[in-house]
């Protein structure tokens, strides 16, 4: 139940046994209240669940563990500084705790040959992970938190709206609802010109009360669309418990009306997620239609910024604003830390011994290396010019200034 | 060269551009995509392209603006027709999404997309929802959205090819009201710029802009007036989104008088910024607005063609500012 | 198979047995391609199922006849004037053929008091039925669809927006979305002010795809309103057939989602409706919550207005504007109007004995010369004054008038 | 009295009218109805009301205004506080519906509910959805529905109380960069009219008109310039809808130079309807504006900053209309 500090503390759940480690989680599912559909229960009580990942070879399964690593550590990195240095400029939704389910995601993508060939990812305000693990460069990425003019975006999107087409990565969006019905029609656009892409976009549990919810998976069920709804339901938006806008425990019973296949599963395990998003890209790929894919899991830190964090320790705990009306239990935080994505990518793959613990160990210090350099780059690069504020409005040109009178 | 409806024309242009791009999509709700016209053969975009690049939808008018924004940041030219009732149901998509997202990712985010938004036809009786003309104003505010309004078919197929071949985002705002209007239209595609008012008539007395639905009632209104010997020059804006203050402010600095026609609702109607523009670029120069009353169109004939401004109204008002 | 074009036609059917009769609907029904949830067949089949409505008195009955024939009437006449007077202005969005579903529902309901205390109904772009069941005044209806100063509205309204608060009658809403959620607001305020009133929203299959399908029933689960989402699906929007935007045959199964019931009916008998509505005005009073209530059904004329129609004559037929994806096949109507909601009434109350073939005759003729009558005094209203449209733009005072510089 | 955050001002309105009224509900999303103020109660309208009465609810701010109108119709007073986030997504409800519906049933519906409309923070950083600042054009065109927007919090709290008393709907903008501000407030409940601009400042030379969110630094520029020496008169609109166009007028008659300054974006802004009016109304005046360009704010502060009208601007602009 410790919160794993830093990389080089030594955890004891590195010496479990997989089969104990899967039991845990279990448990840990149950007691955190979370939910899995009965199909996959069963599934897994018959034992072979494709659980194994078979179709991944060492060199993929270390991918989506680094891909944990480095988002793990690109977050760390930007909430240290935002605690520590009174200047950083930069902001975050922290994505630190939900990591495996876009590593787990985008390992089931295509990830390069832009717009007209890759699979494209629609996402969130919360965009970090699935930005990193869609292959976006950190290094950019970090200067457009500081609002640099060499940023991905120039310094015009900040965190809640960047964008790298060549990787397929379409974009964070700041606003709750639209985002899926845009992705639907990204979708329409590849079925009508008949390439093999897929579209993926990502939502949280506050996605499903937006009437944009029902448009969504109503168009895509109805054109038979090749899209995946990864609904992350890490059980709050902002600090209201999903219960209060949501009448089901599991989201994606929802799929149901729409006659496609709704999947719930365990957020916190990569190779879960893996497996759910491999069918649903599948299916997508083959014409078959969409698929609702609810991964549970959590995030370590509040809604925005680093509120109640410390520097140097993970997560974010006693910050209760004034007249919540549902926040979060500290001990439902520590409950899901307890089953870490980081940890349980790690000890799995330790367990099949995809690789030993120096080498674990070393990929995590390599991912912070990374993520402190990147930051480190990001601090020395040029801020915006302010007349560029004119450009980027339409294709051509700038607009007229206009605040002088 | 055959004589043309506004939807032929529109869907000409269409027609022409899916041809020569076989990722271009449509969507529709209401409207078929089909016009017909004597001469020429029948436009039907569903069965020319097939239901997998045109399709309907159910009425969620929010969702056909979303797939198409998509569709074109996906990198797919796409257009939807979004029927009268649903113009304001998908407003936030584009006044939150499509007219920002270029800015919002450093101009990552391409949207070769076509909003077209009808108007109401204004048809007397229907009231409220179904009589009013005031969006004008609405998507004329975005930025990152260009947004016009042709007031007749030549204009209309002309803007239309600019705008499928725009790689930003248009609201195409096409006034029902002029759906009988038929005239000569070329067959082959031209374009018309998207950021160019029109000079419909010329004169040094007095300047009177309209656009979209108002055009019709100012033309006639500008007829009568030169008959009666006023020289009038008549500026159709055309686009809104860009506005052409040049056109706008030579014509002021000449006349010295403006009058601004507007169906939309006078409080912020097109006419405020036209007058704006010039008033802050002209000294010495008087100005008048005729629109529509703050007041959603009542059902009833007799109110409701009162209260619309019409040729008789302008006339009355240009004599008042000349005279 | 024949259409019913008088009251003094005799209908043989009039000596069908109820027993028979109930057959022929159920053929019917599987004929027409419409469906019945299997909970209602099952309880069919079991012979008991409130078919009978014990709880309702030969008066009750034959009020809710006598609505359908009042319906009935009002459009046919609208229609006959629409056909015939060159000069007549009104137009209409008919609702024959679905007269059964606002009889029954309105008979469920309490239509006096006012908003404070009557049972309150929201209607959509085709009004006419819900408004003369709920007990709107036709003549003022009447003089309404042809703009005079003295109708319902003042000339305001027009068909597509009449309202009349003193029974609770809220409103048309010519918009397809908006109407559903604003009456669960209205549902929502009645239950934050404890009276024990519900509110009834029609809405058309249409209404299925909107956003705002997925809110009002969300939002009308999770706190438990009580309202009642009476889906009139009459298989067509305008001139698309349902199934363009619907993966579902049946829509009240979207019910499941928010867990609540979903219930569909035979919108053509008048007791089915009634008992269904019922039930969830029962349930809605008691405070447990919304129901969805699908009521299959089916206009003989066509979107808007009486075109295919011909004087005298019920039905319109033959009307095939170029270029409709998918326009409703001609046996289809005459399938449906075998199944006519008049005829079931009638031969139903006749067969049990609450009243005899003259006095069904004399109540349809009865309401016939009562719309006669009303559309008479109609046409000699004032028309309304040009000025007067400055006016009830906000309770008080007019605006300026700004036509003419 | 006591000092008092605009949020405590507006809550204080809005607790007692609750108080009196048992019917009266409250919708809300994000931001729980709770403020708090040194040396007085703090007010939580949540715990006060129950949840019968007060309710979050889920991300839908189309829903909310619904619900609130819908209770309106219902002849329950209702309020909600939509998130800046979601001032867009409502759009329609209260365009096609609250604006309308009276005039569509000819005076049968009545909806006496206030729609808190929250426009952006404007913090730099946050870039176009989370920092523009635009909907006070939108929701002025809109007839039938009174939209005010106050710059203080007394003025909040009075247009408060008149806001939930008044029998129509009420667009009411909260500009949350004010959320600062702080003033003595009386405790005790009092109406402030819905349909009167404010003059702050009395002069003779030049007519500065703001509102909303931009007053602060109009306020500061009128003390700049009048420290030089320039006789300025200053407006605060308060009311877009109605626009009080005699206070406009009258000052614009005197002064002969109209200045408007606005954080909405420049293409139909406000300013451009108060010129519009004046320019009708005053022959021989001067007129200029100074608004946020066409273009939705980036998001890195150098850019927004240099953007977004300030004291210094409205200044400079001023010393050039008056020169
Ligand atoms: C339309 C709209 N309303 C409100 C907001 C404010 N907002 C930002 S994030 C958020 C919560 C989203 O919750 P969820 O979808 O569960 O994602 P999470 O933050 O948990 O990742 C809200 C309400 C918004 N961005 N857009
Ligand atoms: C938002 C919106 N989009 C489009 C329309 C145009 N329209 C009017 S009625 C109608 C069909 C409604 O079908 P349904 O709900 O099934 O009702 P029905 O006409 O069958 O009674 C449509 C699309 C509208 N009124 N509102
Ligand atoms: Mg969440
Ligand atoms: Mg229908």
């Amino acid at each position: 139940m410790t919160a794993r500090h830093d990389v080089l503390e030594k955890d004891s759940r590195d010496r479990r046994e997989p089969a104990a480690t899967r039991r845990t989680f279990l448990r840990g599912i149950a007691g955190a209240g979370a939910a899995v559909s009965l199909g996959s229960q069963a599934a897994w009580a018959d034992g072979e669940i494709g659980f194994w990942a078979k179709d991944l070879g060492p060199d993929q399964l270390i991918h989506m563990y680094t891909t944990i690593q480095r988002i793990r550590w690109f977050e760390r990195t930007c909430a240290d500084k935002m605690l520590t240095e009174p200047n950083y400029r930069g902001y975050n939704h922290f994505y630190v705790g939900q990591e495996a389910v876009a590593a787990g995601v985008s390992a089931a993508l295509k990830n390069t040959g832009g717009i007209m060939e890759a699979d494209l990812v629609y996402s969130t305000h919360r965009p970090s992970g699935h930005a990193i693990a869609k292959g976006v460069d950190v290094r950019k990425m970090a200067a457009e938190y500081e609002f640099k003019a060499t940023g991905l975006n120039k310094g015009y999107a900040g965190e809640m709206h960047i964008a790298d087409k060549s990787v397929g990565f379409m974009g964070a969006d700041g606003m709750i609802g639209p985002g899926p019905v845009i992705a639907t029609g990204s979708a329409f656009a590849i079925r009508a010109r008949g390439s093999k892409q897929v579209v993926v976009n990502y939502g949280g549990d506050g996605t499903y009360a937006t009437p944009h919810f029902h448009s969504t998976l109503n168009n895509a069920a109805l054109l038979k669309l090749p899209f995946i709804y990864v609904l992350e339901n890490n059980l709050y938006h902002q600090y209201a418990h999903y219960s209060y806008s949501c009448p089901m425990k599991d989201i994606a019973v929802a799929a149901k009306t729409y006659g496609i296949p709704g999947v719930v599963v365990d957020g916190q395990d990569v190779v879960q997620v893996y497996n759910a998003a491999k069918e649903a890209v599948e299916r997508a790929r083959a014409g078959e239609g969409p698929t609702l894919i609810e991964a549970k899991t959590y995030r370590y830190y509040n809604h925005w910024g680093a509120p109640g964090a410390k520097p140097g320790e993970l997560g974010a705990f006693g910050y209760d604003p004034l007249a919540i009306t549902s926040f979060r239990p500290e001990r439902e935080l520590r409950a899901w830390m307890s089953r870490d994505p980081v940890d349980i990518s790690r000890s799995t793959l330790i367990a099949w011994k995809v690789f030993d613990r120096a080498k674990a160990d070393a990929i995590e210090a390599a991912a912070k290396q990374e993520m402190i350099d990147a930051f480190a780059w990001a601090d020395k690069q040029p801020t915006a010019k302010p007349e560029d504020g004119l450009k980027h409005v339409f294709v051509e040109g700038e607009v007229a200034a206009r605040q002088f009178g | 060269m055959a004589r043309k409806s506004f939807m032929y024309s529109v869907l000409e242009a269409v027609q022409h551009e899916m041809r020569q791009d076989p990722n271009m999509i449509w969507i529709f709700e209401l409207t078929a995509p089909v016009a017909s016209t004597p001469g020429r053969p029948v436009i039907n975009l569903e069965r020319e392209f097939g239901r997998k690049r045109v399709v309907n939808t159910g009425i969620d008018e929010n969702w056909m603006a979303g797939c198409v924004l998509g569709a074109g940041l996906a990198g797919s030219r796409a257009a939807t027709y979004i029927p009268y009732q649903g113009n304001c149901m998908c407003f936030q998509m584009l006044q939150n999404h499509a007219g920002k997202l270029r800015s919002m990712t450093g101009g990552d985010a391409e949207m070769p997309v076509v909003f077209i938004l009808e108007m109401t036809g204004q048809t007397p009786g229907f009231a409220g929802q179904h009589s009013d003309y005031e969006i004008d104003t609405y998507y004329a505010h975005i930025p990152g959205l260009k947004t016009v309004v042709p007031s007749n078919p030549t204009d209309a197929k002309g803007m239309m090819v600019s705008a499928l071949r725009d790689r930003n985002p248009v609201a195409f705002l096409y006034p029902a009201g002029l759906r009988d209007l038929i005239e000569d239209v070329p067959d082959e595609p031209y374009t018309t710029p998207l950021d160019k008012a029109a000079i419909r008539s010329e004169g040094s007395d007095i300047t009177i802009v309209g656009s979209g639905g108002g055009m019709p009632e100012v033309l006639k209104a500008t007829e009568l007036l030169k008959s009666q010997g006023m020289k009038v020059e008549t500026i159709d804006l055309r686009s809104l989104k860009p506005i052409d203050t040049a056109t706008i402010v030579n014509s002021v600095r000449k006349t010295k008088r403006l009058l601004t026609v507007d169906q939309s609702y006078y409080t912020l109607c097109p006419g405020a910024e036209v007058i704006a523009r010039a008033a802050e670029n002209v000294d010495g120069a008087r100005f008048k607005r005729v629109a529509f009353p703050d007041a959603p169109p009542p059902a009833a004939p007799e109110m409701f063609l009162w209260m619309r401004p019409n040729a008789d109204h302008i006339v009355a008002a240009a004599k008042k500012l000349v005279g």
